[in-house]
């Protein structure tokens, strides 16, 4: 199968974000991203257009059910997007600087010193083989060529310290299969933030732990970002998490970003069809006698490239030309935007 | 450690009571008289009946079973038939020949093996892997004793590159015997002629024999490789930022490795087994065709000292393989087993 | 096997259940090390009833449900189910004990990936001779209908769903034998949310439709009180705190209980309130101390915590909510 | 639709149906690899050659015309001849026969063999698999081409005998490798599942385990067709597998070796046939592995 | 990036083998000139002890260090000469033999060969008994019969006259070999087979004490022997100053090796390497007819093999031609005797030539028209398995269906001695250097050899050979042998095929080479190399 890039430009013009922002530039600006995976049973159509930004010093969440785009997007950021997958289109401009087309030498340099990552599985993300003081202090030796591995693994050891790992000095011998969850966590936010990365990317970092784990990890990364005046972009589907630490909010689904804005708008007025419907059906807000709501339907195919409203099949209020074109984002309140054509005519 | 070790020698002697028991009853099964094989096609009648008394294989089987179990409880592997020498000599003089050419092959199989694999896997299913895959299986697919015959020809007849078969050149005398490997006693000897002579002798040999353990090398690199390159930590590292090729060396290298020496192991094994053809071929005077020639005179002493050597040290081989294994993969420890299940 | 102790108004009854795993190791393989994974529950579950339980992982709420049909050894303690006691001998569950099944948590590793959905759902009838092969084919097709899936689906095999979809097979395959109990060890953790509003509905539809006992297992706080009347917490192998599900959410007499609950992130508390954090990673099951499992965490350890090990005490007379700890009166937050 | 009117019609439809999901899920993955192409399409002409291997042949393979001795290749003699004045070509052809034959029977004995005793030993565990995996590291300590020499050795020399020496010194490692998948799945939910439902041990291992085990046995023994292959081939080579004048390939080489300097076609091409098949089932092997591993199934 | 890897792994490997390099001397040319390098297929030799070695190599190698009272002359073996004896007798009894020895010769370890010696070192055969030990006890020859005269005389009494050519070449043969009694004595060891006493058995295998042209220096088994003149010979000093043997099995390989120069003499080559050697002008190829006749042995008692018309019918349907000139590339002549070309007693007659349609007609005369199965077992030998197959397809033709049993030696002759053999390809060559050697197997079945094994009772050979055997008269003796062969030649259990010529590529600059005419019958001492 050729690969051609749709162009199919909505009808209505997507907000211009920069001029909807009163703050300064934003630290993270991803335009029209699209990222498509050449597989053996066709191209799947993952990312189909996605808008998103990250001002500086904010925590912007961004929800969303398994498979739809919002882990690809983290690594597209990262440009780490593993074959058969490939970033087809689009822009993601990280402090002024456009990643998409750095040479890979200058990428490697922003990866880990300038925009890092903390992963799902911490245990699995850390190499078994290497003690985990070294895997700190590699971070360090890689960005700062000055520095000797001595003083890196002291430093390693002190960053060890201030993620709150007791006795780092002999923790940070250990072996990644000899901590906890909760310590490999700890290891890994060490390991990242040891660079002091103006961006952290946090894909689900604490959906494999425990509550209470979960909530000590949450808090130490609170901490660090405020303390290093970084950027967060969580990566989470669990809409408690993300309330309880961001600052506003993108929900995907099926490859774009359908609503955004800050958290109390999101979570508590929400405006596209897909971002009430998925509140709606969380146990917590159900009464133990009435069923939960549920989205009818399944989660489309993606192995059709983006041509209608990808939610419209689902839709309680989808219309005829749900299914004919791509809505465009359209701003629902302020610093809030929903991609749906209930609301073309603004708020 | 020391409580694993011990279980493992323990699990070894039991290997060995049975690879002689086994043994021996391997010679049992043969219908036909190893003495009168002994005495040659023309010795009369007379002689082979002598020679039946002399070796005690006029008694009941269970009295010569008696005899050989308690000579071998003694550590006394016996006389050869065919040599006329205690078993223990014959493989102290050849098994440091064939030990010396596995390791070679060895060394060749692992280092070629494990770049064709992390080749192969790095650039998967490109024209690039399907050489190397080609290529590796073109090793396995050999037939040994052809191929032998065919590269001795190109390298030693037509392009007089390498020496004559044979472990060393006519002209020159075994440095004083320390270790039985060549390399190693005209180290010691500071012969360097003798050295230089004994590795040109080895490449042709070693490689013909290295080729056969490659593949397997080549083939868990590379699906152990692709694993480990799929994994999270493989990620994380690209995401400190690493450069690509450290990436592959220090972070998935490193991984790939734990599953592949176990494959080592077992190539070690192979090794020993395909010297038996390498050594007939290149007139390698080791432990390969000392056992053929054992099991086709049934030189039943022979046959048990040879079989139970070229067993301990593969299972000796293997018990090294794990303690590597721990040593590599951390996650191992070999003392505390059980789980949560 | 008299009925004589067990309470004849519950469908099953767990006393005093202890589930030991030994670590061996050394030459002899001596006994090094045991795992105390659960050590001393006892509940009680009635005809229809939905228990919830929840707690971290390693709490050994899992191994409790896994010890209930076989799969893990019954160190001490009695189990009856239907007033009768149940005896598993190694790994093979006792026949009658086919009324009781369980839906595991991963939905992609609890399917034979070699077999079709047909054998997949019909193999227990064809176990317990309850059907011959002619008639699995329809018989499969019932129970799936019930679960939401079809004929299309019949001779699928399972990497061929998604997850959801999965353990809905699960569900049919327990079904199938009309067990009275199920043990639903997680069922939903592994999907997203509007897959797992669809499962936890039909859950709760087939529970009323057949008057099913749920022991529903979950770490999921918000699943649990959405599905089940009753809730008990476990920590370390123990039962700490076991009550009606409103009382136990809104009066939490265990500390545990209570820094659970205040950890569990919630939309409607909004963004950085004062949580309870407990410190410290929760205790491995290994040889574990005695007196109190939670003492080394807890905020109020005292003297006698660490010495003495709490029972399971109503709160206060003929309360339904009963709570492990010496000092609950004083844990009124 | 409703289960009553389930037809056997509609049933069979959709096995068929399932079928062929299966068959092109494999085609696809197959299709991708050129490598494997490759090698199915050798194994594919060597099972052909193998049927109609009379009419392929342009001589008697066992004529011999000793005036024309070590002919090379020529019109008359594709192959040249051999030390006896037989046509290589057509005994080349002919050894296909014999080729397929060992491997297909070495394959059929020891798999089978490795599959029950690996299964017993892996899901009975205790006091069978000590025994089983005593015995079968005894018979894995003896390298397998000593182990074959041994046997072919013991018992008298030809094909028969090879094939069964070749069987014994196999079997210990089907029986490992399937030890060790038994110990991996005996644990896993899915096996648990059917325990709970009432499920026996041997019902646990035959309808349960054993599928499990089979791909990766399928696996390993089509990787090591080429090694039998190559030990029959050994064994003929030191005159302990087929006997004169069967024209067995490694039989055909040993008998070539001497005139491999001057006439090297004798044994060269004999070789070349070893070479080639065995590649081939290298190369189905490696890509079977690909199509059978669920690992790559799900990229 | 994975580039670097492979860059440093090349550089090292460079790096390391430039200074191995540096290391070695260029001292190799200036030696080799006085080293003779013979490659030659040793892996028989098992030992290096004339009361015990019995394989072709081991007993040529044991007469290169070691005399005996009486040898053959460079190239010859039709009458045994002196040698260590200077002279001898026999008594008028026809039993009492006396040897007047030398008083020059010397051991290596530079004592005198003495009496003495001689008496230790043929009761050390008769009393260890191993395999050649037939060649002295057949004369009746115990410890008590050996006696030491005086210092340089030596008397041995046999158990009844026998003939004296048979004697003498008996002596000659390599298990007579005079060891160096004084040195032997002091390496006697108690091993479990000889409780009271090994004779030096364990040490001479490996080591040598005799009086020979050449001293043992290292048996690299399996790999080669090195044996380094004897400058002190009394009669024969080598022209080289060492001899190396190399093992090399495959005659391709010393074919090889000859041809680039790596070995000096390739010992018996096969008619194809010999072809290919043609017109080389660096190599002389050294022919001689071998005493080693290849014949095929038929069980009598096997089936249509008792009929002595299927016999003889399988004697005429073989291509004899087609062997010789075709297998055996010319090299090898046919023969219809069991005394090989060389030996008094030899016949050139030919009884059998290919003859299908007589081959056919005494198939019909025994009834089996339709032919019949038989098997033939083979050892795996160049060119047994060839011949067999040869004699397979001749067998076709006449309706005889043959399968081949390709047997390692470790099943062909015990099965052979076993008779359980249909029909066998084999070879026999002389044990000594006198036609009793081949006419007492081959036609007395007492004797139980050949004859025996291929279930052949001929009372009235046997009685022949027994009467030849102690027949003085050296003329009556050779007409016994041919009355004999004329009745194995029409009903014997034997196809007899060919004598073969022994072929051995020699480089240009070796001179003085004999072919052995015998496997015991090297003389390295001739040979020198310019």
């Amino acid at each position: 199968m050729t690969e051609t890039v749709p162009s199919l430009i909505p009808k209505s013009e997507p907000i211009d974000y920069s001029s909807t922002n009163n703050e300064s530039q934003p630290l993270l600006t991803i335009r029209d991203l699209r990222v498509h995976f050449y597989t053996l049973r066709g191209t799947v159509y993952a990312l189909e257009g996605v808008n998103l930004d990250v001002q500086k010093e904010e925590t912007m969440g961004i929800v969303g059910e398994t498979g739809c785009g919002k882990s690809i997007t983290a690594r597209a950021v990262l440009r780490l997007i593993d074959p058969p997958g490939k970033i087809v289109s689009g822009t993601v401009e990280f402090d002024g600087q456009e990643l998409l087309n750095l040479h890979p030498k200058e990428m490697r340099r922003i990866r880990g010193k300038r925009i890092s990552m903390i992963m799902q599985e911490p245990r699995m993300s850390l190499n078994p083989v290497i003690r985990v003081g070294n895997q700190v202090a590699e971070t360090l030796l890689i960005h700062e060529s000055d520095l000797s591995p001595s003083a890196a693994r002291k430093k390693a050891e002190e960053m060890l310290q201030s993620v709150g790992i007791p006795d780092a000095g002999k923790m940070s011998k250990r072996y990644p299969h000899e901590l906890s969850g909760g310590m490999a966590q700890r290891v890994m936010i060490a390991m990242m933030l040891v660079t002091r990365p103006k961006l952290l990317i946090a894909d689900e970092p604490t959906s494999a732990l425990d509550v209470t784990i979960q909530a000590q990890i949450i808090d130490l990364m609170n901490d660090l970002v405020h303390e290093l005046q970084s950027s967060v972009m969580m990566i989470s589907h669990d809409l408690g998490v993300v309330a309880e630490t961001c600052d506003r909010v993108a929900v995907m689904y099926a490859g774009s970003v359908v609503e955004q804005g800050r958290v109390e708008d999101v979570l508590h007025n929400p405006r596209h069809p897909y971002t009430k419907g998925l509140l709606r059906t969380l146990p917590d807000n159900a009464s133990e006698n009435e069923d939960l709501y549920s989205i009818k339907g399944n989660v489309p195919s993606l192995f059709m490239p983006q041509q209608q409203c990808r939610f419209a099949p689902r839709c309680e209020f989808s219309q005829e030309r749900c299914f004919q074109e791509i809505p465009g984002s359209y701003q629902v309140g302020n610093n809030h935007s929903a991609a749906c054509f209930l609301h073309e005519n603004g708020i | 450690m020391p409580a694993y070790l011990l279980k493992r020698l323990i699990s070894l002697i039991f290997t060995i009571a049975g690879i002689a028991v086994v043994t021996f009853f391997i010679s049992l099964v043969v219908p036909l008289d190893p003495l009168a094989a002994i005495a040659g096609p023309q010795a009369p009648q007379e002689t082979v009946e002598r020679l039946r008394v002399l070796y005690g294989f006029d008694q009941p089987l269970y009295v010569q079973f008696g005899h050989y179990v308690s000579r071998l409880s003694e550590g006394n592997l016996g006389m050869s038939f065919q040599t006329g020498r205690p078993v223990l000599d014959d493989i102290i003089q050849f098994f440091p020949a064939t030990l010396e050419l596995a390791t070679i092959a060895l060394i060749i199989s692992i280092v070629s093996g494990i770049t064709l694999g992390v080749f192969s896997a790095v650039y998967r299913n490109s024209w690039i892997d399907h050489f190397a895959r080609v290529f590796s299986l073109i090793g396995v697919s050999m037939p040994v004793f052809w191929l032998g015959l065919v590269l001795m020809l190109i390298f030693y007849f037509k392009l007089d590159w390498l020496p004559e078969p044979g472990r060393l050149d006519i002209m020159l005398i075994e440095p004083e015997r320390v270790t039985g490997f060549l390399l190693m006693d005209s180290l010691i000897a500071q012969d360097w002629e003798v050295f230089y002579d004994a590795l040109m002798h080895l490449i042709l040999p070693g490689s013909v024999l290295g080729l056969f353990g490659l593949a397997g090398i080549a083939r868990i690199v590379r699906s152990s490789m692709l694993d480990v390159l799929s994994q999270e930590y493989v990620k994380t590292a690209r995401i400190k930022g690493l450069a690509e090729h450290l990436v592959i060396v220090r972070h998935a290298l490193r991984n790939a490795l734990v599953p592949t020496v176990t494959v080592i192991g077992l190539t070690y094994g192979g090794l020993l087994e395909g010297s038996v053809l390498t050594e007939t071929i290149f007139s390698w005077p080791g432990l390969g065709r000392y056992l053929t020639t054992a099991f086709l005179t049934l030189d039943l002493n022979a046959i048990v000292g040879g079989t139970m050597l070229v067993a301990m040290s593969y299972s000796l081989v293997n018990l090294v393989v794990d303690l590597l294994y721990a040593y590599l993969n951390p996650k191992i420890s070999l003392d505390g087993e059980g789980s949560l299940s | 096997m008299s009925s004589v102790d067990s309470n004849p108004s519950s469908l099953l009854e767990v006393k005093d259940l202890h589930v030991y795993f030994p670590i061996r190791g050394g030459v002899m393989r001596r006994q090094l090390h045991t795992v105390k994974a659960v050590s001393g529950v006892s509940l009680n579950l009635a005809q229809g009833e939905v228990l919830g339980l929840v707690g971290e992982s390693g709490c050994g709420k899992t191994t409790l449900g896994r010890a209930l049909v076989g799969l893990a050894p019954m160190t001490s303690g009695r189990v009856f189910f239907n007033a009768k006691e149940l005896h598993h001998k190694n790994g093979k569950s006792s026949n009658h004990a086919m009324k009781m099944q369980l839906i595991f948590q991963d939905p992609y590793s609890s399917l034979h990936p070699r077999k079709q959905v047909r054998d997949l759902v019909g193999e227990g009838l064809l176990i317990n001779g309850l059907a011959r092969v002619e008639e699995l084919d329809e018989k499969v097709l019932d129970i799936l209908e019930k679960v939401g899936l079809g004929v299309d689906h019949l001779y699928r095999y399972p990497h061929e769903f998604s997850g959801g979809q999965r353990q809905r097979i699960s569900l049919a395959r327990a079904l199938i034998l009309k067990p009275e109990l199920i043990i639903l060890d997680e069922p939903t953790s592994a999907l997203d949310v509007s897959v797992q509003a669809q499962i936890l509905n039909m859950l709760k539809g087939l529970q009323k439709e057949y008057n099913l006992t749920y022991l529903f297992i979950s770490h999921d706080l918000s699943v649990v009180r959405y599905m089940s009347r009753r809730i008990g917490v476990m920590y370390l192998g123990n039962l700490v705190e076991i009550g009606p599900t409103r009382s136990v959410f809104e009066n939490p007499k265990h500390p545990y209980t209570h820094s659970l609950l205040s950890a569990l992130p919630s939309i409607k508390k909004g963004k950085r309130k004062e949580r309870m954090i407990l410190k410290g990673d929760p205790p491995t099951p290994i040889d574990p101390p005695p007196g109190c499992p939670f003492a080394d965490r807890c905020s109020n350890t005292q003297e006698k915590c660490r010495i003495e090990k709490p029972v399971l005490e109503p709160l206060k007379k003929e309360s339904s909510q009963l709570v492990a700890c010496f000092f609950q009166n004083e844990n009124v937050l | 639709m409703t289960a009553q009117n389930l037809t056997t019609v509609e049933v069979r439809m959709l096995r068929a149906e399932s079928r062929k999901r299966a068959l092109q899920d494999s085609w696809t993955l197959w299709k991708r690899n050129p490598v494997t192409i490759a090698g199915t399409l050798i194994i594919l002409s060597l099972i052909l050659i193998a049927m109609v291997a009379p009419w392929l042949a342009t001589h008697d393979p066992f004529d011999q015309i000793l005036a024309d001795r070590l002919f090379p290749p020529s019109l008359d003699y594709w192959f040249g001849t051999d030390n006896l004045g037989r046509d290589i070509y057509s005994r080349v052809i002919h050894g296909s026969r014999l080729t397929l034959m060992i491997a297909f029977v070495v394959a059929l004995i020891s798999g089978p063999i490795g599959l029950v005793v690996g299964v017993l030993s892996g899901y009975l565990g205790g006091m069978v698999d000590e025994v089983l995996m005593r015995l079968s590291d005894i018979f894995l300590a003896f390298p397998k081409l000593i182990l074959a020499i041994a046997f072919a050795a013991a018992l008298e020399p030809g094909l028969t005998n090879a094939i069964i020496a070749i069987s014994i010194a196999n079997w210990p490692s089907y029986a490992r490798l399937v030890r060790a998948e038994t110990l991996a799945v005996r644990n896993s939910d899915y096996i648990d599942a059917v325990r709970i439902l009432g499920a026996g041990h041997l019902r646990i291992m035959i309808y349960h385990l054993t599928p499990m085990c089979l791909s990766t046995l399928i696996v390993r023994v089509s990787l090591d067709m080429g090694t039998i292959i190559l030990i029959a081939a050994g064994l003929g080579f030191l005159g302990l597998g087929a006997q004169p004048p069967a024209p067995e390939w490694g039989l055909m080489v040993s008998d070539g070796r001497n005139y491999l300097v001057d006439q090297w076609w004798v044994s060269t091409i004999p070789g070349i046939a070893i070479l080639v098949v065995v590649l081939g089932f290298n190369l189905v092997g490696d890509g079977l592995r690909d199509i059978l591993d669920p690992h790559q199934r799900q990229s | 990036m994975i580039r670097k890897m492979l860059n440093a792994i090349v550089a090292v490997s460079m790096a390391s083998s430039m200074v191995i390099l540096a290391f070695v001397p260029q001292t190799e040319a200036a030696s080799r000139k006085d080293v003779l390098v013979v490659g030659m297929a040793t892996s028989d030799l098992i030992s290096l002890d004339p009361a015990k070695a019995f394989e072709f190599s081991g007993v040529g190698l044991i007469t290169q260090m070691y005399d005996r009272l009486l040898d053959f002359p460079p190239g010859s073996y039709e009458t045994p000469e002196a040698s260590l004896a200077k002279s001898w007798s026999v008594g008028s009894d026809g039993r009492t033999w006396t040897f007047k020895l030398r008083s020059d010769a010397k051991f290596h370890s530079g004592n005198p060969v003495t009496a003495e010696d001689v008496v230790y070192s043929f009761a050390r055969v008769v009393t260890l008994k191993d395999q050649p030990s037939f060649i002295l006890t057949q004369f009746g020859i115990t410890p008590d019969s050996l006696k030491a005269v005086d210092r340089h005389t030596f008397q041995v009494t046999l158990d009844q006259p026998y003939a004296g050519g048979i004697f003498l070449a008996c002596l000659a043969a390599g298990v007579a070999s005079v060891v160096d009694s004084k040195i032997v004595k002091q390496h006697v060891k108690n091993t479990d087979k000889y409780p009271s006493g090994d004779m030096g058995l364990t040490w001479l295998s490996t080591n040598s004490a005799g009086s020979g042209s050449f001293i043992l220096k290292q048996w690299a088994k399996n790999d080669r022997v090195v044996i380094d003149s004897n400058a002190d010979h009394w009669a024969h000093v080598p022209k080289v100053k060492r001899v190396v043997i190399k093992e090399i099995n495959e005659a391709t390989s010393r074919r090889l090796q000859v041809e680039k120069g790596d070995i000096d003499i390739a010992w018996e080559l096969f008619p194809d390497q010999v072809k290919a050697l043609q017109g080389n002008q660096d190599l002389n190829i050294q022919k001689f007819p071998g005493t080693t006749i290849y014949y095929m042995g038929i069980n009598v008692k096997a089936g249509p093999l008792a009929d002595p018309r299927v016999r003889k019918a399988i004697r005429y349907a073989i291509d004899y031609d087609g062997i010789i000139n075709n297998i055996m590339g010319g090299a090898a002549k046919q023969i219809n005797t069991f005394i090989p070309e060389g030996f008094a007693g030899y016949t050139s007659k030919i009884y059998y030539r290919q003859d299908l349609n007589k081959a056919k007609e005494l198939l019909k005369a025994a009834g089996f028209e339709n032919g019949f199965e038989i098997e033939m077992d083979t050892g795996d030998q160049t060119p047994n398995p060839e011949l067999a197959q040869s004699v397979q397809n001749s067998l076709r033709k006449i309706g005889v269906t043959v399968k081949i049993n390709t047997l390692v030696s470790a099943q062909l002759w015990p099965k052979y001695r076993a008779q359980k053999h249909d029909m066998i390809m084999a070879r026999w060559g002389p044990d000594y250097n006198d036609p009793h050697t081949n006419a007492q197997p081959f036609t007395d079945y007492t004797a139980r050899q050949l004859s025996w094994r291929n279930v052949y009772y001929n009372e009235w050979t046997s009685g022949l050979i027994k009467q030849a055997g102690v027949e003085m008269d050296q003329k009556r003796r050779i007409g016994l042998y041919q009355q004999a062969n004329q009745v194995i030649q029409e009903d014997g259990p034997y196809v007899f095929l060919f004598q073969p010529l022994y072929q051995y590529g020699v480089r240009r600059n070796i001179d003085g080479f004999y072919p052995p005419p015998s496997f015991d019958l090297w003389k390295l001492y001739t040979i020198s190399k310019n």
